[in-house]
């Protein structure tokens, strides 16, 4: 991808294998060590870290405090609002179905609308021609502008690429009534060829789905005519020459992945309306609000002041509404029928008609010395992005980006992705965005090599994943989130210590039974914080006069519990109680910008925009406080509800300096804050994944145990969420592991239209999880933190796959592992 | 009880008591562009038409209504496409809290129906029953007498086979100027009536 | 922060001067060195008639007012009061079993519930704690005017809750009443506060005369002065009394309030305030519930002029709301409007001035009788007013007292009203100041110019009743003489044609005016900027649009700094969830206090658009300015449109940042937008009736920011006045009921009554104000009463001291007049 | 058709479409906290006590529903005082997205009607068919162990009546062994 990337990776090269010997000519005109210099100063290990930052345990008021989750009483009680509970706020609404095409690939030839035109209660159906339907080309994808995803949707579509592409869309008095008159559409189609499997697809001769005309901004390594969207490659190093050495053993190894479903309870909703101010809000469920502001006004030509996006409480996102998925059809129909318009999916529609994970197919290779030095490695991913290429290059780059860093002393490494149509349903980003794909081949691959080499996995691995200090250049060098960066916290060593020893890795007892074996696998991974280099979070703080407050902050809660840690992080800066601070987040209207909830950024972005904000107010308390005490503010700090002084003791209550600043004789002032923050940081979390597993030799079939998973994610604000996000993570990983999900027929058509045909692991099902939480401080973080929401995600499938061969002997790289394929595997062997 | 109105041109039943106000049955259903100002009569904000006239809804029981046809502030142009009364009053500032607009335009409506050039005594006359506390009148008649040239404007158009009346006035007329361009406003695709 | 500006506004003293001599001629070279000074032509956004920015909506009907959010509350509650049908008394037993048995009736409350705080409080909407007495509760068990609310109930309609008030049954025992502020004055009349019944005590009270607040200041030695005028020659002493009425506000929106709580356990109001804020914190002292557990938000609203300072009916709805469980609507009718809510108080005042035959005044000494009514909101202030806005128009007068009383009668609550005790103070003080010169054979005009406020006196009568020197100001911006020079043309003085008719006669009469901008030094105001990736804005702003169309003029200031047009400023205001704090609509404070707020945030966003400039253009940001949707180069020309810069600061390569702005604006400073009021009258001899020919008002408010909604504002105002001084006013039988139960029988104006108006802007530049604006609002409710009066005494050589001036009163004068003869 | 229905003890008559199901009936007359989030009877989130038993109220049919006693969560607790069941699920930090809680925390409280002290095994399957994807179940299940021991020692009626006691202490919400000091953990004035 970047040539950038691949200079520095020559450099490095000319350092590992010759010994200060310049062998390939370049034209380092440095030495290493002035390289190094010049690095450290690009790239410092010191961070300057404001003192506040690092509070030892004991200083901590509020971060990493089992703080009540504060939408948590609203949520047991069944008070809290999601989109579609606001129905009743408008009765004039008017609800939305959409028709979706039931063929794979053709083009629409008629729509007959007449009958369902006809219905009573239809307020309006719109085809592909309708005036409200825009026809520009968009992505859906909810990330930075110009997107880095091609333009390839239109809001309802005549060429039809999957089924499930939405063709029409209605409007009307209740919901039975759209349905209904969705069912009455009748949609003549051309049929063309179609193609459902990503190898396929990229034969020459394959049926095509995108003319060049049909896209626009596309995609680096595009090539439609093979249903190429993109192609990435990026190289530290010569990993061709390494692998051609004569003194390496060469493994390869070839690994599957599912199509799962984000299956998030809330299904999406959104709701749209025109204000009297002639506005346009749309309450709605996303994890995007200021991209889906922009997309919307570009899409509909509506100045971007004129949109207004608020997203209630959230019933769960994991990537699947980081993306415009639904909202432009509800504004659609409300600009047709000057109604408010709410559009609920069904559950069949989240199966077949929103966002997947991309399927993939990945290949591992790697050269390794007799001693077990690692001295390349080679991934190959061929990602299957459906009909429409959202999230396809960047969720790819992942699948390099993330895994490959841990190994961050391997010299030479290579990467590349092809992102292929097919047609498929459509996929998206999803929790771990690429990082679960290449983890498993990764992490099952460097596993099989351990075991074939006769080596320890552990202590194999131990002796190449990165450490403090370290300058990582493999994040940077292809596609993704990624971007060379220094490695200022890493609690790896200390998350396998405590994770092996929560699994009992030294001492599994093996069951009484002869045809049951015992195993342990375990995997490791990191993930990243934030997209580096592209991320944006502000804030906004008001201080009440009674020493309350109220925080704005773009930053968006899909159920994780953001809202209480920008609570947490401002209360401890502000030195008052959590429920002293009101929070309001993403609502474009009222609170700053936000790029939104991905690529676990939330804390450490928003989390650090609401820590600047909370500051910029302090200083003006502390100001207040000064005059009120008549003493230096460099004496003054907040805390316990009051500012005091170090120096006397003295204090002033938070309440006093807010009925003074509003009311008092001499002069008055609104205590306001703001706080902006970006950065090319993104710092890794880790986990260590360990599973144990017993399985039944003569019938495949095995049992987890316990899943055990400690996770570095810095200082957590919130001990309780945090592990809320590893337990959740893994039980999503875990189904990456054991469940088929969303299975197509050979026309692509989604073979689950429910919860109980979609394997998701019920209670039952699903094995004990015991999260730990290793705390290192990253520096670059507010309080200390980094993310901890996707890394968990990652690791199941290739721990369970490694603690099965080590269970049985047999390995298992398509997933999901099934006791069938175990059984077929022990007949083989 | 239910009653039938047809509400600005769409025939509807609504839920309401014997001793509902005409008022009291729009608002409770989202017509509440008309005002409540004082129950009784006296201020003119509740003005809506029923069957083409202007109409005091706070006073009229709606059983007197059944049937009739409405005309609500909700029936006249939209905010990017202002019945010329409405635009009259929008370019004219001639609204500050714009609770009796409503009404006030209503009622100068009416007027104009029936008087298309009215004197300035005239509108007076017209308005009286309509108060407003924050404007002075001065610059409401001076809206309704705009409007009254906005609409003669439109209405000589009419008549020479343009659409009807009751689109947007064309830019050059808003903007005070005088229509010479010889086109029907927005009906032909000479755009802007270039000569 | 408002430090730097408040310092530069106290240092201003000597500089102000010159800055001022530099105003009048609103030069260029004034522009080069103070940037908030801008030369007509290059003003962009700001004296524009920018469209209001919710004219689009009311003229479609589509503004929402309080009691039209109905339809998002399907569970909604419909509230009642029951009110005292006595003028004073006990209410010793309330009989709630009928109403409770209702079907539909939700819940009834009585002052003995729970739900309903015993608290001591008051209504004003002022700063905190508030210079009004806490003298009232929720509810009330010692009533003391017809009218006073005694219990309230919430039902499932408004025709349930209507029935269900009338079958509440109260018991009293009834007091002796006082309904004359002289005879309550009395040592033995009827008592309506103990001692304890209130807190928050005012200056000067003495309840067991039911004195609410008694004040006096002066200057130099007034008495002293008249005993010299008095004992010597060639100084005249002249003294006269006027009287005025009640006056109702006649708000077109009736009181409204919904009050709810929310699924985060907060208690919401949306409500028709002027207040957001200072209701947030009274209702949360009053039910002791934490301030950033109550939210207000203010939507439309269908005008206060000051009977919505005040948190009239939140308390009711609310308390309604905790036993009803569900969220309740609260709306005033109009009947409850024109008796038992707020209105203008009557008052009667005494003035006297020495002159000298020249016409110089030595002395001025007014004192003030005001009826307070029932309770004691905003009684002092008001009062204060009467003096604090008209004397200053004569800063050179060495000698001025000024005193008053305010008195509790048994008649409803006067409150802020638009003017706030200057229409009283004006109709005293330009009719006196009017029969002076008609008495000593001066021209009335040159006379009160003579003694006229110019740029660069310093007024220390505005802070008479105060111990501190600070409230003395420094006149930076005048234009009284322009106003009266363009009114007088206006209105023709000089060459008056006299009626065909014998027993018709024509007369000419002005009033010079003054007011302030804003509480001196009791304002705050605060605005956050944020800059969408397009280059449009959000603007939050806590200032508060009574439908004056502030948000218009708050945009019009941002995108003044900003460099864009108006409507890409999107205004969101008066929510205490969401806007930085005011203090709220009133005291002409807007513009001048909440838009310099504005223009502070605006400026604070605009360095950081520089900042990106200067980066994207490659030069320094010194070189820059923004203008046209763009920030461009003084120097090279090269510009870089502010949509460039949003997406480059939101999605660009190497840094991001949300270009957020904000702002405070608080300041020791009010200075008075001053005003000639003309008003040209026919009065027909015989008859006593007279025809107004025509009104003139002429205005300096500093640099107008939207000039069409200055006229607006002040066509509004003299409407008011125009009112005050021909219709209107309240009268009670004997037992203290009300005989004026709505509009017809007040005889508010109408279309057919008002005479044509002609309105004046005279611009001068106050340096204090954002881009040299002062207030407008309350200005022009002044000067009808005392221009009328002196008309009048122009036309037929009668004076009329007691507002309305009906024609029985003038043929009365007349008859008077004649008697003399 | 009009169907008379006791919804958290108040007895209404409310308008059903014969098609229509228990939870979109409840739904349109603002018991919002019923959720759907799927197309019928397979996700568990619409969860409802029926004359006591826990029903999918997306699941049955309005009519069937017709006379019966229906109690949702809202009926349990309040924000201010919350069921122990409701407590333990926010205490334990068993909530992310909460669009699954009303019925999980139904489906709890029944189970702690049924069984004052399950085992973990017996939790999970009671919770079997209450699809959650935020928690990996792992708090939930603990959530509701931690409400058996409060409920137990608070002496909670089995019936899922108020508890005696009123908030549990904050000890045992910290996790602390509800034995320290020797109090019984909330219930007592000790």
């Amino acid at each position: 991808m970047s040539d950038d990337a691949d200079t520095r990776a020559n450099g490095n090269g000319a350092e590992t294998d010759a010994d200060g010997a310049e062998t390939d000519g370049g034209t380092a005109s440095q030495s290493d060590a002035a390289e190094d210099l010049a690095e450290l100063e690009q790239y410092p290990f010191e961070w300057d870290e404001p003192a506040n930052n690092d509070l030892a345990p004991g200083e901590r008021d509020s971060v990493s405090q089992r703080a009540e989750k504060y939408d948590d009483r609203k949520l047991v009680t069944g008070q809290a609002k999601y989109t579609a509970d606001y129905e009743e706020r408008y009765p004039d609404l008017a609800y939305a179905a959409v028709v979706r095409s039931e063929i794979p690939h053709g083009r629409v030839t008629d729509i007959d609308a007449s009958a369902a035109e006809a219905m009573d209660g239809v307020e309006a159906v719109l085809t592909p021609d309708s005036d409200a339907v825009p026809d520009a080309k968009y992505t859906s994808a909810g990330q930075s502008y110009p997107e880095p995803s091609p333009w390839d949707m239109h809001v309802l579509t005549e060429h039809v690429r999957y089924v499930g592409d939405p063709v029409a869309a209605i409007a009307a008095e209740d919901a039975e009534t759209a349905r209904a008159a969705a069912d009455a559409v009748e949609v003549r189609y051309e049929e063309y060829d179609y193609v459902t499997d990503p190898e396929a697809a990229f034969d020459a001769d394959a049926p095509q789905l995108f003319g060049d005309e049909e896209v626009e901004n596309e995609i680096v390594g595009h090539d439609y005519d093979r249903n190429r969207m993109a192609n990435i490659e990026g190289e530290l190093g010569d990993p061709e020459s390494a692998f051609e050495g004569d003194d390496v053993h060469v493994h390869e190894t070839e690994w599957v992945t599912i199509r799962q479903s984000h299956a998030n309870v809330e299904k999406h909703t959104s709701l749209a309306y025109r204000n009297e101010d002639d506005r346009h809000v749309l309450v709605t469920s996303t994890q995007v609000p200021n991209h889906t502001r922009r997309q919307l006004a570009h899409l509909f030509d509506i100045p971007i002041r004129d949109i207004r996006v608020k997203k209630p409480r959230v019933g769960g996102g994991f990537g699947g509404k980081q993306a415009m998925v639904v909202e432009p059809i509800p504004l659609a129909l409300s600009l047709a029928t000057d109604r408010p318009v709410l559009y609920e999916a069904t559950r069949e529609e989240e199966f077949y008609a929103m966002r997947s994970r991309h399927p993939m197919k990945v290949k591992a290779k790697t050269a390794v010395t007799d001693d077990g030095d690692i001295e390349a490695i080679d991934i190959y991913a061929l990602s299957n992005t459906g009909a429409y290429g959202s999230h396809g290059m960047t969720v790819a780059g992942n699948v390099g980006s993330k895994p490959l860093p841990l190994y961050s002393k391997v010299p030479n490494v290579h990467f590349e992705a092809d992102i292929v149509h097919t047609n498929t349903p459509q996929t998206g980003a999803m929790r771990g965005y690429g990082a679960p794909q290449g983890t498993l081949a990764l992490e099952g691959h460097l596993d099989e090599v351990a075991r074939d080499l006769d080596l320890d996995p552990v202590e194999f691995r131990q002796r190449h994943y990165m450490e403090v200090g370290d300058l990582d250049e493999i994040a940077g060098m292809m596609g993704g989130e990624g971007a060379k960066r220094r490695i200022r916290s890493c609690g790896l060593d200390e998350c396998i210590e405590r994770g092996k020893e929560a699994i009992g890795w030294d001492a599994i007892e093996q069951p009484d039974e002869d045809h049951l074996h015992r195993g342990v696998g375990m995997a490791l991974s990191a993930q990243g914080t934030g997209v580096a280099g592209d991320e944006l979070g502000a804030a906004q703080l008001m201080m009440n006069e009674d020493g309350s407050f109220h925080l704005q902050v773009g930053g968006v809660d899909i159920g994780t519990g953001a809202d209480t840690a920008f609570l947490q992080i401002a209360a401890e800066v502000l030195g008052c109680d959590e429920d002293q601070i009101v929070v309001r987040s993403s609502d474009t209207d009222v609170t700053p910008f936000d790029y939104g909830a991905y690529a676990s950024s939330t804390t450490y972005i928003s989390g650090m925009a609401v820590k600047k904000a909370a500051e910029d107010a302090k200083e003006r308390i502390l100001e207040w406080g000064a005059r009120m005490l008549d003493e230096p503010v460099a004496d003054l700090d907040t805390g316990d509800g009051a500012v005091y002084s170090e120096a006397t003791g003295d204090s002033v209550t938070l309440e006093d300096i807010g009925y003074e600043a509003a009311y008092g004789d001499e002069e008055r002032e609104h205590i306001l804050g703001k706080g902006t923050h970006c950065t090319e940081e993104s710092p890794p979390p880790f986990a260590a994944q360990f599973v144990d597993v017993t399985v039944d030799e003569e019938t495949g079939e095995f049992d987890v145990h316990k899943l055990a998973v400690a996770v570095d994610c810095g200082v957590a604000i919130n001990p309780g969420m945090a592990e809320g996000q590893v337990e959740g993570a893994n039980h999503m990983s875990y189904e990456l592991a054991v469940s088929e999900g969303i299975t197509l027929d050979d026309q692509g058509r989604a073979e689950v239209s429910d919860f109980d045909e979609y394997h998701l692991p019920s209670a039952t099902e699903t094995p004990p999880i015991e999260s730990i939480l290793v705390e290192t401080h990253e520096p670059t973080g507010p309080f200390g933190a980094k993310s901890v929401a996707e890394v968990p995600t990652n690791t199941v499938p290739p721990a369970l796959s490694n603690a099965v061969r080590d269970a049985v002997g047999v390995r298992i790289q398509e997933m999901p592992i099934t006791a069938a394929k175990i059984r077929e595997k022990l007949d083989e062997r | 009880m239910q009653i039938e109105l047809e509400v600005n041109g769409e025939t509807e039943t609504f839920e309401a008591s014997k001793s509902d106000s005409l008022l009291d049955v729009l608002r409770a259903n989202g017509y509440t562009g008309a005002k409540r100002g004082c129950d009784t009569g006296a201020c003119g904000f509740c003005t809506v038409h029923v069957d083409g006239d202007p109409t005091l809804s706070c006073v009229t029981p709606v059983t007197k209504a059944e049937g009739a046809s409405v005309e609500t502030i909700e029936g006249l142009g939209e905010q990017d496409d202002l019945h010329p009364v409405q635009q009259a009053f929008v370019d004219n500032t001639a609204l500050q809290c714009g609770f009796c607009i409503p009404g006030m335009i209503m009622r100068s409506k009416a007027l104009l129906d029936e008087n298309p050039d009215p004197t300035e005594q005239e509108v007076r006359e017209a308005l009286s029953d309509n108060l407003c506390r924050c404007t002075g009148y001065k610059k409401i008649v001076e809206a309704v007498l705009d409007a009254a040239d906005r609409m003669d404007v439109d209405r000589a158009v009419a008549t020479d086979g343009g659409p009807p009346s009751d689109g947007d006035p064309p830019p050059d007329t808003a903007a005070g100027g005088t229509l010479d361009s010889g086109c029907p406003p927005g009906g032909c695709d000479c755009s802007g009536g270039e000569p | 922060m408002s430090d730097s500006d408040n310092a530069s506004d106290l240092d201003d003293g000597p500089d102000g001067v010159r800055a001022e001599e530099e105003a009048t001629g609103g030069t260029v070279e004034g522009a080069a060195r103070e940037p908030d000074r801008k030369a007509p032509d290059e003003r962009e956004a700001i004296t524009t008639d920018e469209e209001k920015d919710d004219a689009r909506q009311i003229v479609t009907g589509e503004a929402r007012y309080t009691a039209d959010y109905r339809d998002r509350f399907p569970d909604l509650a419909h509230g009642k009061v029951v009110r005292s049908d006595i003028a004073h008394g006990h209410v010793e037993s309330v009989d709630t079993s009928a109403a409770e048995a209702m079907d539909g009736v939700y819940a009834v409350i009585t002052p003995f519930d729970d739900v309903v705080p015993d608290t001591l409080y008051s209504s004003s909407g002022q700063s905190y704690p508030e210079p009004s007495p806490w003298d009232l509760t929720v509810l009330r068990e010692h009533v003391r005017f017809v009218g006073d609310p005694v219990a309230a109930v919430a039902a499932e309609d408004p025709d349930t809750a209507d029935r269900a008030a009338r079958k509440v049954e109260v018991e009293y025992r009834e007091r002796d009443a006082v309904f004359d502020p002289e005879a309550a004055l009395d040592e033995d009349a009827p008592q309506l506060f103990e001692t304890d019944d209130v807190e928050n005590k005012q200056s000067g009270a003495d309840y067991a005369r039911n004195l609410e607040s008694h004040f006096e200041g002066e200057l130099g030695d007034v008495d002293a002065a008249f005993d010299a005028a008095e004992a010597g020659e060639g100084v005249h002493v002249v003294e006269t009394e006027w009287e005025t009425p009640y006056q109702s506000h006649c708000v077109p929106e009736p009181h409204a309030t919904i009050a709810y709580t929310d699924e985060d356990d907060r208690h919401v109001f949306i409500t028709a305030t002027q207040v957001p804020f200072h209701t947030r914190r009274q209702i949360s002292h009053l039910f002791d519930v934490p301030i950033r557990d109550v939210r207000v938000t203010k939507p439309r609203i269908g005008a206060g002029f000051g009977s919505k300072q005040e948190m009239a009916i939140e308390p009711i709805t609310f308390a309604l709301h905790l036993a009803a469980g569900r969220p309740v609507k609260l709306e005033m009718t109009r009947q409850e409007e024109f008796t038992a809510l707020r209105f203008r108080h009557p008052m009667r005042m005494r003035m006297k001035t020495a002159v000298t035959e020249e016409g110089d005044i030595e002395a001025m000494d007014l004192y003030t009788l005001s009826n307070s009514g029932a309770y004691g909101t905003h009684g002092m202030t008001v009062a204060n007013n009467v003096g604090t806005k008209p004397l200053p128009i004569y800063p050179r007068v060495p000698n001025v007292r000024f005193s008053g009383d305010v008195v509790h009668t048994n008649l409803p609550m006067g409150a802020a009203m638009r003017g706030y005790g200057a229409p009283q103070g004006h109709f005293a003080v330009e009719s006196h100041m009017d029969e002076v010169a008609r008495r000593l054979g001066l021209d009335p005009i040159e006379f009160r110019l003579r003694n006229a406020v110019r740029e660069g006196d310093l007024d220390r009568s505005v802070a008479i009743l105060k111990d501190d020197d600070r409230f003395e100001r420094t006149i930076r911006s005048c234009g009284i003489r322009e106003c009266v020079e363009r009114g007088k043309e206006a209105i023709g003085y000089d060459d008056l044609d006299q009626p065909d008719e014998d027993h018709r006669h024509r007369g000419v009469g002005m009033a010079l005016i003054a007011q302030g901008s804003g509480v001196a030094g009791k304002e705050l105001g605060a605005a956050q900027v944020k800059m969408n990736e397009d280059g449009s804005f959000h603007l939050q702003v806590g200032g508060v649009d009574t439908g004056t169309g502030a948000d218009t003029m708050f945009s019009q200031i941002a995108a003044e700094v900003l460099g864009c047009p108006p409507e890409d400023v999107v205004v969101v205001a008066a929510d205490t969830d969401l806007t930085p704090f005011d203090y709220g609509a009133y005291a002409s404070s807007t513009t001048y206090i909440s838009g310099r707020a504005v223009k502070n945030a605006a400026e604070d966003a605009k360095e950081r658009l520089l900042e990106w400039g200067a980066t994207l253009l490659d030069e320094p940001p010194e070189v820059l300015d923004t203008g046209d949707g763009a920030v461009y180069s003084e120097e090279t020309g090269n510009r870089v449109s502010l949509e460039e810069i949003g997406y480059e600061a939101t999605y660009g390569d190497d840094e991001r940042e949300h270009i957020l702005g904000d702002g405070n604006h608080s300041t020791d400073e009010s200075p008075p937008p001053y005003g000639a009021q003309f008003v040209d009258v026919t009065v027909n001899e015989e008859t006593g009736e007279y025809d107004l020919n025509k009104l003139v008002f002429a205005a300096d408010c500093g640099v107008a920011i939207n000039p069409a909604l200055v006229e607006g504002q002040i066509e509004g105002g003299e409407h008011m006045s125009l009112e005050y001084a021909t219709s209107g006013g309240l009268s009670f039988d004997g037992e203290g009921n009300p005989e004026v139960q709505g509009f017809r029988q007040y005889g508010m104006p109408r279309t057919t009554d008002h005479p044509p108006m002609e309105t004046i802007l005279v611009e001068t530049h106050e340096p204090t104000g954002p881009f040299g604006a002062k207030s407008i609002a309350e200005l022009p409710t002044n000067g009808v009463p005392p221009a009328l009066s002196n008309a009048i005494r122009d036309a037929v050589g009668v004076r009329l001291t007691e507002l309305p001036f009906t024609d029985e009163d003038l043929r009365a004068a007349l008859d008077a007049r004649d008697g003399d003869d | 058709m009009d169907i008379e229905l006791t919804i958290n003890g108040e007895t209404t008559t409310v308008e059903a479409g014969s098609e229509q199901d228990l939870a979109t009936v409840l739904r349109q007359h603002g018991h919002i906290d019923v959720k759907c989030g799927c197309d019928g009877g397979t996700c568990g989130a619409s969860k409802v006590f029926v004359d006591g038993d826990v029903r999918m109220a997306c699941g049955m049919a309005a009519t069937e529903a017709e006379g019966s006693d229906v109690q949702t969560v809202a009926s349990l607790g309040t924000q201010d005082d919350l069921h122990p069941v409701q407590q333990a699920f926010v205490d334990n930090f068993a909530v992310q997205c909460g669009f699954c809680i009303p019925g999980m925390i139904v489906q709890a409280t029944a189970l702690l009607d049924e069984n004052p002290d399950p085992t973990e095994r017996e939790v999970r399957e009671a919770l079997d068919d209450n699809v959650c994807r935020c928690t990996g179940y792992q708090k939930p299940v603990e959530a509701v162990l931690d409400a058996a021991g409060r409920m137990r020692e608070e002496g909670v009626a089995a019936d899922g009546g108020r508890p005696i006691g009123g908030e549990p202490a904050d000890d045992t919400a910290m996790g602390k062994p509800a034995d320290a000091g020797g109090c019984c953990g909330g219930g007592c004035d000790e």
